[in-house]
């Protein structure tokens, strides 16, 4: 779960690391009083739950009052990969020498937490991973001892510090140390952590919560409810996993693997899947009666394409969801369904007495679902 | 021999109580897994499917010491803790059905069970199975056979489909190890091939792999280095998944630069590992490996 | 430092102790709104930072609201252990099956942390430990995995629990291991942990926290001032520690250690010391000078005896802070020195020129001290 | 041979440039102690009496391969950092003079120090003096003169205290350690009395404790163990102190029923060591033990 900026930042300044004076805003107007409170120039940031907002122009400097006033109001009539803009960071604009790069973050193949660094900040770190891979510092961490200070300053003297600024950089590298066993996290990240006139200051923060620790951190639970869309949310209600992308054949399925490989069989044979919806483990004809109404609803699905792989989830209460969502709708479109698993000649009769197409193997339904999907487009 | 699980296997599964645990546990013995014990914290005392309920895997261990293997069905929040436990009474394979761990609880348990020497696989997995000996897991068992091929998996459902096109064409396994698809799992892609590759019986690894992490690069890398020497044959879900987003409980989700399927897929063809474009494609080419 | 009973309990319940309901009340009177919301019969506890309360009179039970009145109107008015009842807890009885102890301290022989749990609880963990020891079982934890929720179960287990109990004591041990390394506490003890209708409440929960370790807890700031009587609070602004006995002989030391022999000899030679007051490391003359008039200005005090043994601290600083505290008050005691170590010439010499006796020995000096105080007292 | 730091000891300074830092280095250097190196965080590249500041342990550890011990004055907040930092550069003995350390931060440590095999003697304490010989540490030297005791004490003071009159009767010292008086110390009481008890020159220890904790009564076990073969002499500080109050930064605390004057010096007869009642008493009872 990703927090916003400013709620990032909130928890950085609670944790005594440097940021730049800043005043949140939820109407362009509102930037008058902000540039009174901290003066000029400004920086007016959008508070969107993604990364990259600098690049899409979430990122604006303001000079004087109407410059504020005129790009507050950009900000505010934005949307930013798919997330409108509900409030804006102003920051009083700092005097930056020199942009660095830290962050911490899971290494799963040492099953560790490891430590990156770098003397190249600005840049999103997937960049610089593959422009520059040696300009990045790894320190892999012993979780029973934790980040020790010494090892953070020596990360701290390769990437170029010394002085204060030594000082300062080992401090934040413990906070966001702690930070990030505190709350759990997969991910805290300054970039850039600015060498200014007044020291380091984290000049942008992330954070990336673990969605499984929420329980943990329930003053967290607003920053995952707005992470979503509307759609996510019923998809949360009801307990099945949901991903709208672009695309024209609804996908249903089981597991997250077995999803991905059906949304790649359809693509395989010239489709193009519009979400990716696996309805978990033991899903029962609820559960699945949502996510076909979901996808019934949703007008750039042209044709559902429901494959089951039973194991706990039973074939029989799959073909019954379908057949209860059909039934209680007034929207009409074509499904094709392959049932294997527990409960399949049940599922089957089911699915075959409501006149739904059954294929045995995945290939053949997708097949299928791509011929009627060409078809209803044309 | 096999891998992990065979006749041999002794177990307790923590959380029998629970609804899935007792489901699961009782077709487990259907299929003959020897299960002796079950562990509820507070349920001690009670029986169930026959096999008694103790308080803490010690005294089950206490009870029966020829328990080598747990399987785990503990809720999210006690998941990592019931991992201990079983480290704690010295058992050698812990076997971690439950999802949605946090991963922070499993970076700390898994490191514990890795430092004491117990074998973990999962969590988030359906377990592991050896056809006609052994189940410990919550696999449906009917789509697998006896037979050559070793199956490496990060997924669920999809090791079933796969298992099941290959039983399809008589091509049976030694071994399947749903491995599971949460950033931090004990048992890892490397590690599991590498006993597939130690096990006389498997002639051929079949891997299926997903978008995230870089398991599959690091498998390839090591077939590159020469570490593997039987013919492995791959496929990796989710080449239509957007990055960034997380598909599902898996944790398949694409960061950091690596992780993409074509990262993994040109790893792959760069070890010489013919790679299925889709899962209907793999038996095909397990039997031109198996036809050399 | 010693957090008050309620305090404690808010933090226990914050991390899902069940505590008995109960509110805080600064006046008697208030009683009779605590009752109404809580019922009856309720508890009434004198909120003081001291352990052995219940031994004091500071726990009464009281069935109707004029006895809870009555009783409410006593403990306002009691002073235990020196500290004035300033509020009490009033919350609502339990009904008691059973009790048991359950505390979280550091074993320093061992240096790591240690569960101590006992079937018998309510009596103080010391008699206990006298009386029955074989009743307390110990349970030591590794810091690096920290407490097993396994371990807790076990021990749970030999202090005779079974079923919910046990399972709610195993969850109720981890939330008291997390406090204990959170809040970085010297002791975390539940006493009683009873047994109750509503299964496992602690009704006593108390807390001391590492004195240094303060910085990282600013929020308990308040706590610590409050635990110090005035002159106690005068002697942390200045620096030095001060703690007040019962004598008349007013010591003055630099380190813990010799203070506290300098006490044993004015001891062993027939004196009372009323004072612990070590002016610490490298003390200046405005640290002496503090210390000086706290003992001047304390009646109980009739001789002063300043035993110093220079190292980092000077001598002659000591002595300068000595002879401008008798300067400035118009209290005149006798005072008795010892000066040895760092600038001991120039100490001397100051302390000769102000007609101060001076020993060469602590012995001596102590003898004189005592005899001087005898003197007065007469 | 002495104990724990000699004519060998190579002595490196954590927070050399902070006020007490330098001051007593420069005390140390005088009195012959070999100090190679300073550390402060972010002033490496300065000099400080003569001798190169670094930014880290690691950087003066390899200028300054001799290195073996250091002496820790960096402020409460990152003593521990510091003694982890010296450990990880691989030092034989960490002197830790800072004083209030949280105690959690000791523990973690401490017991990081101690597994890897580095000794740490404190934090909160005076330091090793070996008369003549060198000094890593603050007490004033010239209290101390070379002869056949070895000293442990808890205190800082009271040990100068007692090696004053010691010296003034014409009884020196071997090697006297000030062990700190924390909760939580590296080398312990007992710890401190075998290495002086397995060094050939020391012929009577003398131990001066405190109330709080339990580190004499342990001392008597061992003792009556028979684990200690030479002469101990002590004295306990505190027999008039009330229980329940902190005595000033020491950590002297009497709580959990252990930790009495009265039971440290009944446990201290039992094994048959002499117990001073105020110190003046030592000098004779270490006279009535050399002259036996």
């Amino acid at each position: 779960m990703k927090l916003l900026e400013y709620e990032a930042k909130e928890i950085a300044k609670k944790y005594g690391i440097p940021i730049p004076q800043g005043i949140l805003i939820e109407r362009p107007e509102q930037v008058n009083e902000a540039i009174e409170e901290l003066g000029l120039p400004v920086v007016l940031k959008a508070q969107v739950p993604v990364a990259g907002r600098g690049k899409a122009g979430g990122v604006k400097l303001a000079k004087d009052p109407d410059e504020a006033l005129e790009k507050a109001e950009q900000l505010f009539s934005m949307e930013i990969k798919g997330y409108p803009v509900l409030s804006v960071l102003v920051e009083k604009a700092e005097n930056i020498k020199r942009e660095l790069y830290l962050s911490f973050t899971i290494d799963r193949a040492n099953r560790r937490i490891i430590m990156l660094a770098s003397g190249e900040g600005g840049m999103e770190i997937e960049e610089l991973a593959k422009e520059k891979p040696e300009a990045i510092i790894k320190l892999p961490i012993e979780p029973e001892i934790g980040l020790k200070a010494h090892e953070a300053r020596e990360v701290g003297k390769k990437i170029g510090l010394s002085g204060n600024d030594l000082r300062q950089f080992e401090h934040i590298a413990k906070s966001m140390y702690k930070i990030f066993i505190d709350y759990d996290a997969e991910l805290v990240e300054s970039n850039p952590l600015a060498i200014t006139d007044r020291g380091l200051v984290a000049l942008d923060f992330r954070m990336i919560v673990d969605d499984n620790a929420i329980f943990r951190h329930p003053e967290l639970e607003a920053a995952r409810e707005r992470e979503l869309t509307e759609t996510e949310k019923v998809a949360i209600r009801y307990g099945f996993f949901y991903v709208e992308l672009d695309g024209d054949i609804g996908i249903i399925g089981n597991g997250a693997g077995l999803t991905m490989a059906t949304m790649d069989v359809v693509n395989y044979y010239g489709g193009k899947p519009p979400n990716f919806l696996d309805i978990g483990v033991g899903a029962r004809r609820d559960r699945v009666k949502a996510a076909v109404r979901l996808l019934l609803r949703n007008p750039r699905v042209k044709v559902i394409f429901v494959n089951i792989f039973g194991g706990i989830t039973l074939a029989s209460e799959v073909a019954l969801g379908i057949v209860e969502a059909l039934k209680e709708t007034e929207i009409k479109k074509p499904i094709v369904a392959r049932i294997v698993g527990t409960a399949e000649e049940e599922g089957k009769k089911i699915l075959q007495e409501a006149g739904i197409p059954l294929f045995e193997s995945m290939d053949e339904a997708a097949k299928e679902a791509v011929r009627i999907a060409k078809e209803v487009a044309a | 021999m096999v891998v992990l699980v065979d006749e041999n296997t002794k177990v307790v599964v923590q959380g029998i109580t629970g609804r899935y645990g007792k489901f699961h546990a009782e077709k487990m013995m259907k299929y003959g897994t020897k299960i002796l014990a079950g562990v509820t914290p507070g349920k001690g005392g009670q029986e169930v499917l026959g096999v008694p309920v103790f308080d803490t895997v010690k005294e089950a261990k206490e009870k029966f010491p020829e328990i080598n293997t747990s399987i785990i069905f503990v809720p999210a929040a006690g998941a990592a803790d019931a991992i201990i436990e079983a480290v704690d009474a010295g058992l050698e394979l812990i076997v971690v059905i439950t999802e949605g761990i946090p991963v922070h609880d499993s970076l700390k348990a898994i490191r514990y069970a890795r430092n004491k020497g117990s074998v973990v696989v999962g969590p988030n997995c359906p377990g592991v199975i050896t056809p006609g000996k052994a189940k410990v897991g919550i696999m449906p068992e009917k789509y697998f056979t006896p037979g050559p091929v070793g199956i490496v998996s990060r997924s669920g459902t999809l090791t079933y489909e796969i298992a099941y096109q290959l039983t399809k064409r008589g091509i049976g396994q030694t071994t399947a190890i749903g491995i599971g698809g949460d950033p931090i799992i004990g048992l890892d892609t490397v590690e599991a091939v590498k006993l597939m590759d130690q096990d006389p019986e498997t002639q051929v690894i079949v891997v299926i792999g997903e978008i995230g992490g870089d398991a599959e690069e690091r498998l390839a890398a090591a077939i590159k280095r020469g570490e593997i020497r039987k013919p492995v044959v791959a496929y990796v879900a989710g080449r239509t998944a957007p990055p960034g987003k997380r598909m599902g409980h898996a944790g398949a989700i694409i960061s950091m630069g690596a992780g993409t399927a074509e990262s993994k897929v040109r790893a792959f063809r760069e070890a010489g590992v013919p790679v299925a474009d889709i899962p209907s494609q793999v038996p095909d080419l397990v039997e031109q490996v198996l036809k050399k």
